[in-house]
């Protein structure tokens, strides 16, 4: 059964210096809060794996709280480059291991479903097996054809937030669900945060359910995927994703933004008004 | 009414989608010029993303592939691992809409680094959707600006497979789909010759010359026999798309 | 674009003789009224793929269309045997492959998949890979662990009963999904038989859709699943279950009941007053 | 109150239900006993069944794993490939509820054929889930009916792997849970010698004996040096068994 507990109660007992930590949402849904909880506990030695960087690790990166990064694409979606992701690769300070996105997808579902490894259709012709050893070429038992490999991910923790969850911690999580319910499944532990905490879940078209048996932690983070959104919450901060690429470009602008709007605040705290979603929470479905 | 070479080439890109098709849409060019073609001559074309949303009918151009207005007018969102599994992978997507950081003489692509892989000179996002979109979708149509820094030789890393390094390539690669039939620049469109699977130049926007094509391509580039001027964007196409933009 | 047509017309031309025929539904929305019609057009030389294959296809098998069966569980839940199926393989008349129910279910999604094969922690240990030549082992390129592999299933056709499809051709389905999605999919030619048409599919909590350029064609055929049942529309007809173990268990009394409540129907005509599910259709979420 | 033997069995089976477990259940006498144990002592009981039903609480005994009370009151319904993926396989279900045609001194199932299975003199409906529980789950009940003919010393066919032929067999075969740890029957409770993993009774249900036990048992069984008196049952429970059936 799922412990709800406060966010940095919850932090402390999934993220430990030097594990494996997935922090998942495909656009929608990333797990801000929580990875800001993660800086202000002074987490480091970090394996962090995510199909998409994005900004939320592009931060935990400048922060210094990563040694190694397992991805898929690492760019600011419609803006451009993640500039401390790609400062620290191009100053080779960041290990790095290199997937496609199918290769991470099928990775996931791997570890969710207790097998070793996943087979796809994939990475053939691509210079990408030559740069990254997690990847290797299978031979079908049946037709003799050659697919391709790689290993589960099974991380040591797993964070994702969703919308909602009842009080004996189910959770509930609708749009688009990306690989939401597999991080949580392929993690030894999980940790989920949630707009809001509900007496029922009432069942929404689209909704992906995870059992409280299933998930280790929950904790409330009203706000908590922002500058990424929450449908039926609030809208993706476009204009937030614009304005990282200018914050992010230098570490010294980096850490100043980090330290007036991350450090300094409490587990929980809202984003600034400045770089809230447009519109209010509580429109769902 | 006059228009940028960029609106040219998200037209161009926009008149090779036909109604009826499904097209897996990458973000930035590739997501406007499908979305245009959906808003004028082929409104039932199914856009479909990696985010896992299929059928989607955004009113407005979304700044990346995961925004709410995707999941709000999908026919159906389903997971990341099934829009790969399940629907990208064997080949039932028509065509796929890339870019590139760098394309060579063979359509391979690469948006992973600039230089040597272990040390970059530039570090790119990297392949994301990319290499299985290019393997699995029936055809794929590349949308990028044409200059000597992108149109390379030999791309420094292989993301996505074109045609490999000759002819017959992506057959013995066991590559289903027919590779990028279509790259679309703001000055023409290459297509591969039929025999060496190498681009060449098939189509001039108006207003280029095959010398400018030519002087921004670091390979040296052929026209085909057949060379044809682009027809200029209508006043439709250009008001869809600066309705879209 | 599937072509929305009445059923005799889809089932001449989906399924062949000699085809290798799946057709689906796990308990809900087994497509009897295809199976009924499939045997009106006389098929034979089958080969019939079904994780339970259930009185769909005891009927199927009864009647001569099959030459193989592809199964992993072939009782009448909660009654006990399927005679005209065990019959049939005791006296040696039927081939069988025979799987488990995860076997099945990963040999459709390798299907669905465009993959050759599957890979599950299978009937390790069991006596099934010794008669069932299409389970075979494969190890794990990383960890070196043996692990199990069946090739994919990719029928000729494949058909399911669902609640409804638009105009297009789009069809939604909800309550237990089974492998519905991946058994059109995976099949060369699909048919969907539906409980209504209607002009707009309203979302539905824990409904799949599958996009009408993803399936060939669609048939109206209102009450098709029973003795099976269509979540919303109605129940299943249990008494009926029950009552299959008389008619069936001799092969004349079978027969006679086949003549009169099949092969006399015209295709599409509801089930005979008595054998109807008690709820009236219509009371859809 | 007086009792049947197969209420004895079910209550019996009901009782190594504990709160807050989730528990994989197969149709017939397993579903009373599961169902039974919810509505007694064990209300926070996870109920899973393969038809991808999670936490069914239906308010009537379903006939099949698939009957629509079952999705309609569930916590969530997922499909086959995923219950079967992502919930059973992985060890996450802590016991699997089977039943059996023949079971055999080390716990082995046969649910195939009877006989030669090219040729069988009964053929079985076959696996369905069971395999897969019976290798998966932290552990295994098996509900069966006592006698000779169906407690034998060596399966026929081993649709699902108990112990193996002998201890250590198991972690042999890489099977992650930890096997049919009971066995209840209208007689008794079987349990495997720790050290041996053959079976041996641990319980009488009341009014039996052992020389009954035995003689229902086609190898040489026997009883473990604690061997003990089932509790009858409760009125509770006979009323709630009978409510339900």
């Amino acid at each position: 059964m799922a412990q709800v507990v406060p966010l940095a109660d919850a932090v402390a007992e999934v993220v430990h210096d030097g594990d494996s930590v997935a922090l998942e949402g495909f656009t929608h849904l990333i797990p801000f809060a929580a990875a800001h909880e993660i800086i202000r506990q002074g987490r480091g030695g970090l394996t962090l794996i995510r199909m998409t960087p994005d900004l939320v690790y592009d931060q935990m990166i400048g922060m210094g709280c990563a040694r190694k990064l397992v991805f898929s694409w690492g760019g600011n979606p419609g803006v451009g480059s993640l500039h401390r992701f790609r400062d620290a690769v191009q100053s080779r300070s960041l290990e790095i291991e290199e997937h496609s996105h199918a290769g991470m997808a099928n990775a996931y579902v791997a570890g969710a479903s207790g097998l070793p490894f996943a087979v796809l259709r994939g990475y053939r012709g691509t210079d990408l097996p030559g740069v990254t050893a997690t990847i290797k070429p299978i031979t079908c038992p049946f037709t003799g054809e050659e697919l391709t490999a790689v290993p589960a991910i099974t991380p040591d923790a797993g964070i994702v937030h969703a919308q909602r969850a009842d009080r004996r911690g189910n959770v509930q999580l609708w749009g688009i669900t990306g690989v939401q319910k597999e991080v949580v499944l392929a993690s030894r532990r999980s940790l989920v945060t949630v707009e809001e905490i509900v007496d029922t879940l009432t069942p929404v078209p689209g909704a992906v359910v995870l059992p409280s048996w299933a998930v280790d932690y929950v904790s409330p983070a009203p706000g908590g995927s922002h500058p990424s959104y929450t449908q039926g919450y609030s809208v993706r901060d476009n204009a937030f994703y614009s304005a990282w690429d200018a914050i992010s470009r230098d570490q010294s602008t980096f850490l100043s933004w980090m330290r007036d709007n991350v450090l300094s605040q409490a587990a929980g705290t809202p984003p600034p008004p400045a770089a809230r979603a447009p519109e209010a929470p509580g429109n769902h479905a | 009414m006059s228009w940028t070479a960029d609106e040219m080439m998200t037209i161009a890109a926009a008149r090779r989608l036909h109604d009826g098709l499904s097209c897996f849409v990458g973000i930035g060019l590739p997501s406007t010029a499908a979305n245009l073609a959906r808003r004028t001559h082929a409104p039932g074309l199914t856009l479909i993303y990696e985010s896992g949303t299929i059928g989607a009918k955004p009113d407005h151009l979304p700044l990346s592939i995961g925004d709410g207005i995707l999941a709000e007018t999908a026919d159906t969102v389903v997971s990341v691992p099934e829009i790969f599994n399940y629907w990208l992978q064997p080949g039932r997507i028509d065509v796929g809409f890339l870019g590139a950081a760098q394309i060579d003489r063979f359509g391979n692509i690469n948006t992973t680094a600039i230089g040597d892989y272990a040390d970059p000179k530039v570090r790119l996002p990297g392949a994301g959707g990319a290499p299985e979109i290019a393997a699995s979708c029936g055809e794929v149509i590349v949308i990028v600006r044409q200059s000597r820094r992108a149109f390379v030789d030999r791309v420094d890393f292989v993301t996505s497979v074109g045609f490999g390094r000759a002819a017959g390539d992506r057959a013995r690669l066991g590559l289903r789909g027919h590779g990028p039939r279509t790259v679309i620049t703001d000055l023409g469109i290459l297509e591969p010759d039929p025999g060496t699977e190498e681009l060449r130049l098939t189509h001039l926007h108006p207003g280029t010359t095959l010398a400018q094509a030519q002087e921004a391509t670091a390979w040296p580039l052929t026209a085909a026999p057949t060379l044809q001027r682009t027809e200029p964007p209508t006043p439709d196409e250009l008001q869809a798309l600066r309705a879209l933009t």
